[in-house]
């Protein structure tokens, strides 16, 4: 399976190998009675450590994955009293620049925006079962695997 | 009983594949299978962590394990 | 003037009558040496303390409020060691559903970039002078004039 | 002297237009003229704040104004 989304009224999670577009997320999540809308967008770095970084190769559980995000957008939708929020993640090979993740929430006040975006991407990077390889010149490295 | 183990990530390198069998006691806990899984595969010490997933839901150590479960190896995870 | 623009290496101004475009903000601050970007969208919102809003006129002191705008990106650009920030502003008639400001901004740490933009949108709210009208179907107010 | 005021916001509709000349004392100081406004002008006491703009920079109650400055009204803010 290379293509995950679960669409809700207010929730929409996407998780797919094709490119994630930042518009399409701002889309979903715009609403007349927000007053703000806030996006995160994760892109691949071309260093790490210091090291070049030639390509990323991420892999998920996918049901899991898609699940997991759907529950982190559920509380923050509830606990910061959110209009929408919409969390994007890619799976495969990514180049420098391309874009991981996305995270995008409306809400009629900017600073709960700010704090569930926060909390999103925060809760993601600790939950959601996707891992990454980072792919260098000279050999590559399961990211955050060992200490 | 037989378990089937699904493998993501550095657990695929350590375990040799995406898919592993393995013969264990009836009733094994999580916890057990962490500590079973140790002893076979020393780079399991290696790792920040390991989590266990049953049916798509993280298991605490408690959970005891069913031949029918889809038992998934989670290293610490890298989305974003 | 309907149209003002300052920009530098790691800072982009503008100030205009024609819709702004989240993607042009995200263009200019994303770089492969940033793992990550927030951008903040305001949005014009179809109420207004239970008040059914038509829409907003928006004025500025132009040149000051650039100047201003600049000041703000300049300051978090430094405080928050980010790579780039855009902030874009709109003048003129908007509808609801418009966008009025947009800010930008790429960090290689996610939670400078959410603080540098949250930064942002706060101090501009306090300091660049610009005005709005808001216009109901009954009359128009400007927008915090009097308590 | 005589100092030209440019008018934003809600203090367009006090002064009546987007531009007003007034004669003022020389050396008159930023904080002199608020109380001048106010005192021609009682609906400025209704503004949560006024500041004033000389040349594009906020100015502070003791700078001293000059007929070439360009002196504009700041009512609050509400960009965004």
């Amino acid at each position: 399976m290379r293509y995950s989304e679960v669409k809700m009224e207010n929730i929409e999670i996407v998780l797919r190998a094709e490119t994630l577009l930042e518009q399409e997320a701002l889309d979903f999540v715009k609403s007349d009675g927000s007053g703000g809308v806030v996006l995160f967008t994760g892109t691949v770095r071309n260093m790490t450590k210091g090291k070049k970084v030639m390509r990323l190769d991420f892999e998920a559980y996918e049901p899991m994955a898609v699940s997991e995000m759907k529950k982190i957008a559920v509380e923050a939708v509830s606990r910061f009293e959110l209009d929408k929020m919409a969390i994007h993640h890619r799976v495969g090979i990514l180049e420098v620049g391309e874009i991981p993740v996305l995270i995008a929430c409306s809400s009629a006040h900017r600073k709960a925006a700010f704090e569930a975006c926060e909390f999103a991407i925060d809760t993601l990077k600790e939950t959601v079962p996707i891992w990454k390889r980072e792919i260098f010149e000279d050999g590559e490295v399961w990211v955050s695997a060992t200490p | 009983m037989n378990l089937r183990l699904i493998c993501y990530g550095i657990t695929k390198d350590i375990l040799g594949g995406f898919e592993k069998q393995i013969e264990v006691e009836d009733g094994m806990t999580v916890g057990d299978l962490k500590k079973e899984l140790t002893g076979r595969f020393p780079d399991f010490e290696k790792l920040k962590s390991l989590r266990i997933a049953i049916n798509t839901e993280y298991a605490d150590d408690q959970s005891i394990l069913s031949t029918n479960d889809e038992v998934v190896l989670i290293p610490p995870v890298s989305g974003g």
